[in-house]
């Protein structure tokens, strides 16, 4: 399955629940309501034109003016690849968890919860571990994080 | 009897621990000899690569990302610029190409070499990973003398790679290829029919299919457990199409079968350095990109085939000289986590085993 | 039974492989006394060039490795002078920061500054690591290099100022003195500090 | 016998000052213990140094080459950097036993040689239990790295002593039924008899002249091997899991001991092989009875140095089914035949 018909068959079959991205390049990307995340996941691993098996990468952005969490899967059967985004609010971001469908997902929700401070909901251990385990200073990939010692690297 | 009775203890094996590979540290819950339960702790190496290429232009973060993964730094190098190739829609010279097949397929050679070492140390034979260095010592210096350096590389640029092989290069890549192809014989000699090694690896450490893809395992582990996937197979990038190649795959998913594929790995990609040097073109080897690169506004999720499974980084950008967001993910990372799944109920020998076979490299993990 | 006679066989093997070896020829080097030929292209301790002809820098203060720098190693002052030309106040190099990438090599469009194949720099002292433009040249004084530089700017002695600070007051008449064929003794780089 | 045992010639030579009675007795025993602790202190220097150059040529590095020609005084600096050491106390260490540990282990290493004949005469006393002797005072070893364990106060410590405590009682087992076959054929339990008993002929070796000799012999390497804790069955230490095991909280001088320790107790099992199975001093020609000693001792040493540097390490549990299911039913049906063959006389003496 290439990207067109890949394309053409989520559009026909997840009409209601991806939205085309315009952002993404290559491959395919997804916008998913944060609601509808584990749906349209466990739909996705369990279509048997897709059979989405594989939990590539999940890492967050932060746009300053939202967050978005962003899944890379893919499928060692059929060999494609897809990119689901969710985009959050900037106040109390917070999405479920897919560690259910992929265990995989465990560590990157925690990194994620970690760096970003985007809550998972349902996960079974969040707890620092990147970090120091005292950690008080925030959420450092954010975008306006600062700290008393952080130096930007001089702007030329 | 009743009145005897075990007690659980907690046994901390790392941060400095010979096997861990750098920086980890399991904690262990033991029932005398037998691991109960493990739980890995990591971030001793957190170096923050991800904030800190935030912060610098797309050049500048080719040499951060060396220090991502430094076994492979070649497919660091790669996989970054791949992404932002993506993202500007460049064309990679033809030659380039090749150059960068060369090199990628070498350093992955020279890191399983790095496995076979200290898989085998790990074991307890130490001899191995002084002939592994031996061989990987010829891999490097034709980098160095490709680069000039001989771990962090900083050749494949967004657009092609920074400098053409020498002239002595070629003559010396052959002699180095079918040297390797013959040591590894000599390894698989030394070590295979070896019965105490066959004790210490057959059937140790068994991980199926399915957990393996459910933990994201990718590379050889994945394939040692018999699951054919092979990003340059499966997901084509660079001209990968143009080699012939075996995919070793493997069926029973141990630590002989982890050790065993890569062995088999090596010789696969002696075969691809060769068939790039018989067939590589002349041509320009950068194609043209400014010294402010700046590719316009929007993400990708690149990833490729890694000696340690699949490397990938997406990034993301807002037509700045910077990058906006770029996360990398190696291997190594699920690999980690997926340790407790199958090393719970064996011996602390075997632990040491299970992980030496993953070759988690922690700087990956911790980035 | 057989299993064991087999097991027994590959063992001896075994010492057989590693018993080859010791009659091989050991691989390393013993390191102080023999040193391993650097290939041209290594990326070593970086060096300011001096001037084929004249011994005076390439520098001409663009800041060009500068803004290169991914790790901000490279700290040059640079202020325009009456001329609108830049003069070079200040260039320093901190090997504690330099990752040894080749960036700032690339950058340079006038054949400034090199990554030699030099690598014995060690120093107990982490202050020694900050080399100021005297150190930098004096040690790239004997690196061959191939010149960037368009005819007409290697012809005008663009000799930059060196005044960085009153400790080194001296040195720049010296550097002028010492020709580039006469610096044999400056190619092991120095620990010691340059005050 | 030509030559006089050393130990009468010592005494005679000192009866001739006058000396008589239990002084005389006390002060030769006295000097042939300095002289012995003298020699094997050098040669654990010398083998520390051996292995390091034969391991180092195995993988093609040098070794050691600073101090003198090819290192040779390396093993030297090394003891007297580790005598300047500073001698790091764990807080909660168990006192006595951490501080006993290494002594015990030394005198454990160094008592075995009163019954080991370097060559003809060349014994400090000739015990009729001789084996046996060695066999009891080498277990002592044991002991000393359980106390090891215990007194670090440290859990890889106490792994490493448990297992080696494990492991050197397993193996004691077919170690004793492989010399057994010997001593049944020697009709003796003294050393100097087991030797003389294979004089002549090299095929009157034990190796060659017992029926299944060379499986008791390789059966003994093996076990031997496992007593003095070395790879492919040194998972007492097993750096790669326990990182040092039972020393891991010894520094300085103490380590040195353990050290100096493990170097004397691969010379003692590779003499007690040669003693049981290789003749001995035996040997032909013109040259001294304790060169042959010698010779066939680092010949097996070698072969020892070889084991170590080629195989894996074995899993602990492996290692005692290896004991109890392999080395156990091969060792006592050696016994078993040995004994037939005996009783018929199917043997040559030549």
């Amino acid at each position: 399955m290439n990207n067109e018909e890949l394309k053409a068959y989520i559009e026909s079959n997840y009409a209601s629940l991806m939205t085309f991205c315009e952002s993404g390049k290559y491959d395919l990307w997804f916008e998913v309501k944060a609601d509808n995340l584990v749906r349209v996941c466990q739909k996705l691993k369990d279509d048997p034109e897709l059979l989405i098996d594989y939990f590539c990468n999940l890492g967050g952005v932060d746009t300053t003016e939202n967050f978005e969490a962003v899944y890379n899967l893919a499928s060692s059967k059929k060999k494609i690849r897809i990119d689901l985004k969710v985009v959050l609010p900037h106040e109390n971001p917070s999405v479920d968890s897919v560690q259910t469908i992929w265990p995989a997902a465990n560590w990157y929700e925690r990194e994620m919860w970690e760096l970003y401070g985007i809550q998972v909901n349902n996960h079974d251990n969040l707890t620092r571990f990147l970090l120091p385990d005292d950690w008080d200073q925030g959420y450092p990939m954010r975008k306006d994080w600062d700290a008393p010692d952080f130096i930007r690297f001089p702007d030329l | 009897m009743s009145d005897l009775r075990t007690e659980e203890y907690d046994l901390n094996m790392g941060p400095h621990h010979p096997s861990t590979h750098g920086v980890c540290r399991l904690l262990l819950t033991m029932d005398g000899e037998r691991v109960v339960k493990v739980v890995p702790y990591i971030g001793y190496l957190h170096r923050a690569i991800e904030k800190i290429c935030e912060n610098r232009s797309y050049a500048m973060c080719i040499p951060m990302l060396d220090r991502f993964e430094y076994v492979t730094s070649m497919s660091c190098n790669q996989v970054f610029s791949l992404a932002a190739e993506r993202l500007a829609g460049i064309e990679v010279p033809e030659r380039a190409e090749y150059l960068r097949v060369i090199m990628l397929e070498l350093n992955r050679i020279a890191s399983h070499l790095i496995f076979f070492g200290t898989t085998a140390m790990d074991i307890g034979a130490l001899t191995p990973f002084l002939y592994a260095l031996r061989e990987r010592e010829d891999i490097i210096d034709l980098f160095e003398m490709t680069c000039g350096q001989r771990l962090t590389y900083n050749y494949i640029r967004i657009g092609g790679v920074s400098k053409d092989i020498p002239e002595e290069f070629t003559p010396r890549c052959r002699k180095t290829i079918a040297n390797i192809t013959e040591k590894v014989e000599e390894y698989k000699r030394l070590l295979n029919g070896n019965p105490i090694w066959k004790m210490r690896t057959i059937g140790i450490g068994k991980l199926d299919a399915d957990l393996a893809l459910a933990y994201g395992a990718s590379g050889p582990i994945l394939r040692a457990s018999g699951v054919d996937y092979d990003l340059r197979r499966d997901d084509p990038y660079s001209i990968y199409d143009r080699f012939d190649f075996n995919i070793p795959i493997y069926h029973n998913g141990d630590v002989y079968d982890r050790y065993m594929i890569r062995l088999d790995e090596i010789q696969e990609s002696c075969k691809i350095v060769g068939q790039a040097l018989d067939s590589i073109v002349e041509g320009p080897i950068k194609a043209k990109v400014s010294p402010n690169f700046k590719p316009p506004a929007g993400e990708t999720y690149t990833r490729i085939e890694n000696s340690r499974g699949e490397m990938g980084v997406h990034l993301v950008s807002d037509g700045s000289k910077k990058p906006f967001r770029l996360k990398a993910r190696g291997g190594s990372y699920p690999h980690l986590q997926l340790l407790p799944e199958i090393a719970t109920n064996c011996m602390i020998a075997d632990l040491v085993a299970i992980f030496a076979s993953f070759d988690v490299i922690l700087p990956e993990v911790d980035r | 039974m057989l299993d064991y006679i087999k097991g027994f066989i590959e063992l001896i093997k075994g010492l057989g492989i590693t018993g080859k070896h010791l009659g091989m020829h050991a691989v390393t080097l013993q390191y102080p006394e023999e040193k391993d030929v650097m290939p041209e292209r290594s990326r070593g301790v970086v060096v300011l060039l001096s001037d084929k002809e004249d011994g005076s820098l390439n520098c001409t203060g663009c800041l060009l490795c500068m803004k290169a720098c991914p790790t901000a190693a490279i700290i040059i002052d640079a202020p325009r002078g009456e001329d609108k030309k830049r003069v070079l106040k200040k260039f320093e190099l901190d090997f504690t920061l330099c990752c040894y990438c080749g960036l700032c090599e690339e950058a340079c469009n006038f054949s400034a500054l090199k990554l030699t194949g030099k690598y014995e720099y060690s120093t107990g002292d982490k202050d020694d690591l900050l080399w100021d433009v005297n150190k930098l040249q004096d040690v790239g004084r004997d690196v061959d290099y191939e010149d960037k530089r368009r005819k007409k700017v290697a012809k005008k002695p663009a000799k930059p100022v060196v005044d960085a600070n009153a400790k080194v007051e001296d040195k720049p008449a010296k550097a002028v003195e010492i020709k580039p064929t006469e610096s044999a003794d400056d190619t092991k780089p120095k620990t010691e500090g340059e005050a | 016998m030509i030559a006089i045992g050393i130990t009468v010639a010592l005494t005679e030579l000192l009866g001739s000052f006058g000396l008589s009675g239990g002084l005389l007795s006390v002060i030769t025993y006295t000097i042939l213990a300095a002289g012995t602790f003298g020699l094997l202190s050098v040669l654990a220097l010398f083998l520390v140094w051996w292995e390091r150059k034969v391991a180092g040529h195995m993988q093609q590095r040098f070794g050691p080459m600073r101090n003198g020609w090819h290192g040779w005084y390396q093993t030297l600096m090394d003891g007297l950097k580790l005598l300047q050491k500073e001698d790091i106390l764990v807080a909660t260490r168990d006192k006595v036993v951490f501080f006993w540990a290494p002594v015990m282990c030394c005198i454990a290493a160094f008592a075995a040689y009163i019954v080991i004949p370097f060559g003809d005469g060349l014994i400090v006393a000739d015990l009729n239990i001789g084996v046996l002797y060695i066999m009891a005072i080498t277990t002592f070893t044991v002991i000393a790295l359980l106390m090891a364990g215990w007194g670090s106060n440290n859990k890889y410590a106490l792994l490493g002593g448990m297992r080696s405590a494990a492991q050197v009682v397993s193996y004691e087992v077919p170690m004793v039924a492989s010399i057994l076959v010997v001593v049944l054929y020697a009709g003796s339990l003294s050393t100097v008899d087991i030797v003389n008993s294979q004089s002549g002929n090299f095929l009157n070796w034990n190796i060659f002249r017992l029926p299944f000799g060379p499986i008791a012999f390789i059966t003994f390497l093996i076990a031997a091997v496992a007593e003095a804790n070395r790879t492919p069955f040194d998972l007492a230490e097993a750096e790669q899991e326990l990182v040092a095991g039972f020393n891991i909280e010894y520094s300085g001088m103490k380590f040195a001991m353990f050290f100096l320790a493990e170097f004397i107790n691969l010379f003692t099992v590779s003499a007690i092989t040669v003693i049981l199975f290789l003749g001995g001093w035996h040997g032909f020609a013109f040259i001294p009875t304790f060169v042959w000693f010698f010779m066939k001792t680092f010949a097996i040493v070698f072969l020892l140095i070889m084991v170590r540097w080629t195989y894996p390490r074995m899993r602990v549990d492996q290692l005692m089914e290896f004991a109890w299911k392999v080395l156990v039913p091969i060792t006592f049906l050696n016994i078993i035949v040995a004994a037939i063959f005996k009783h018929f006389g199917w043997y040559w003496e030549l």
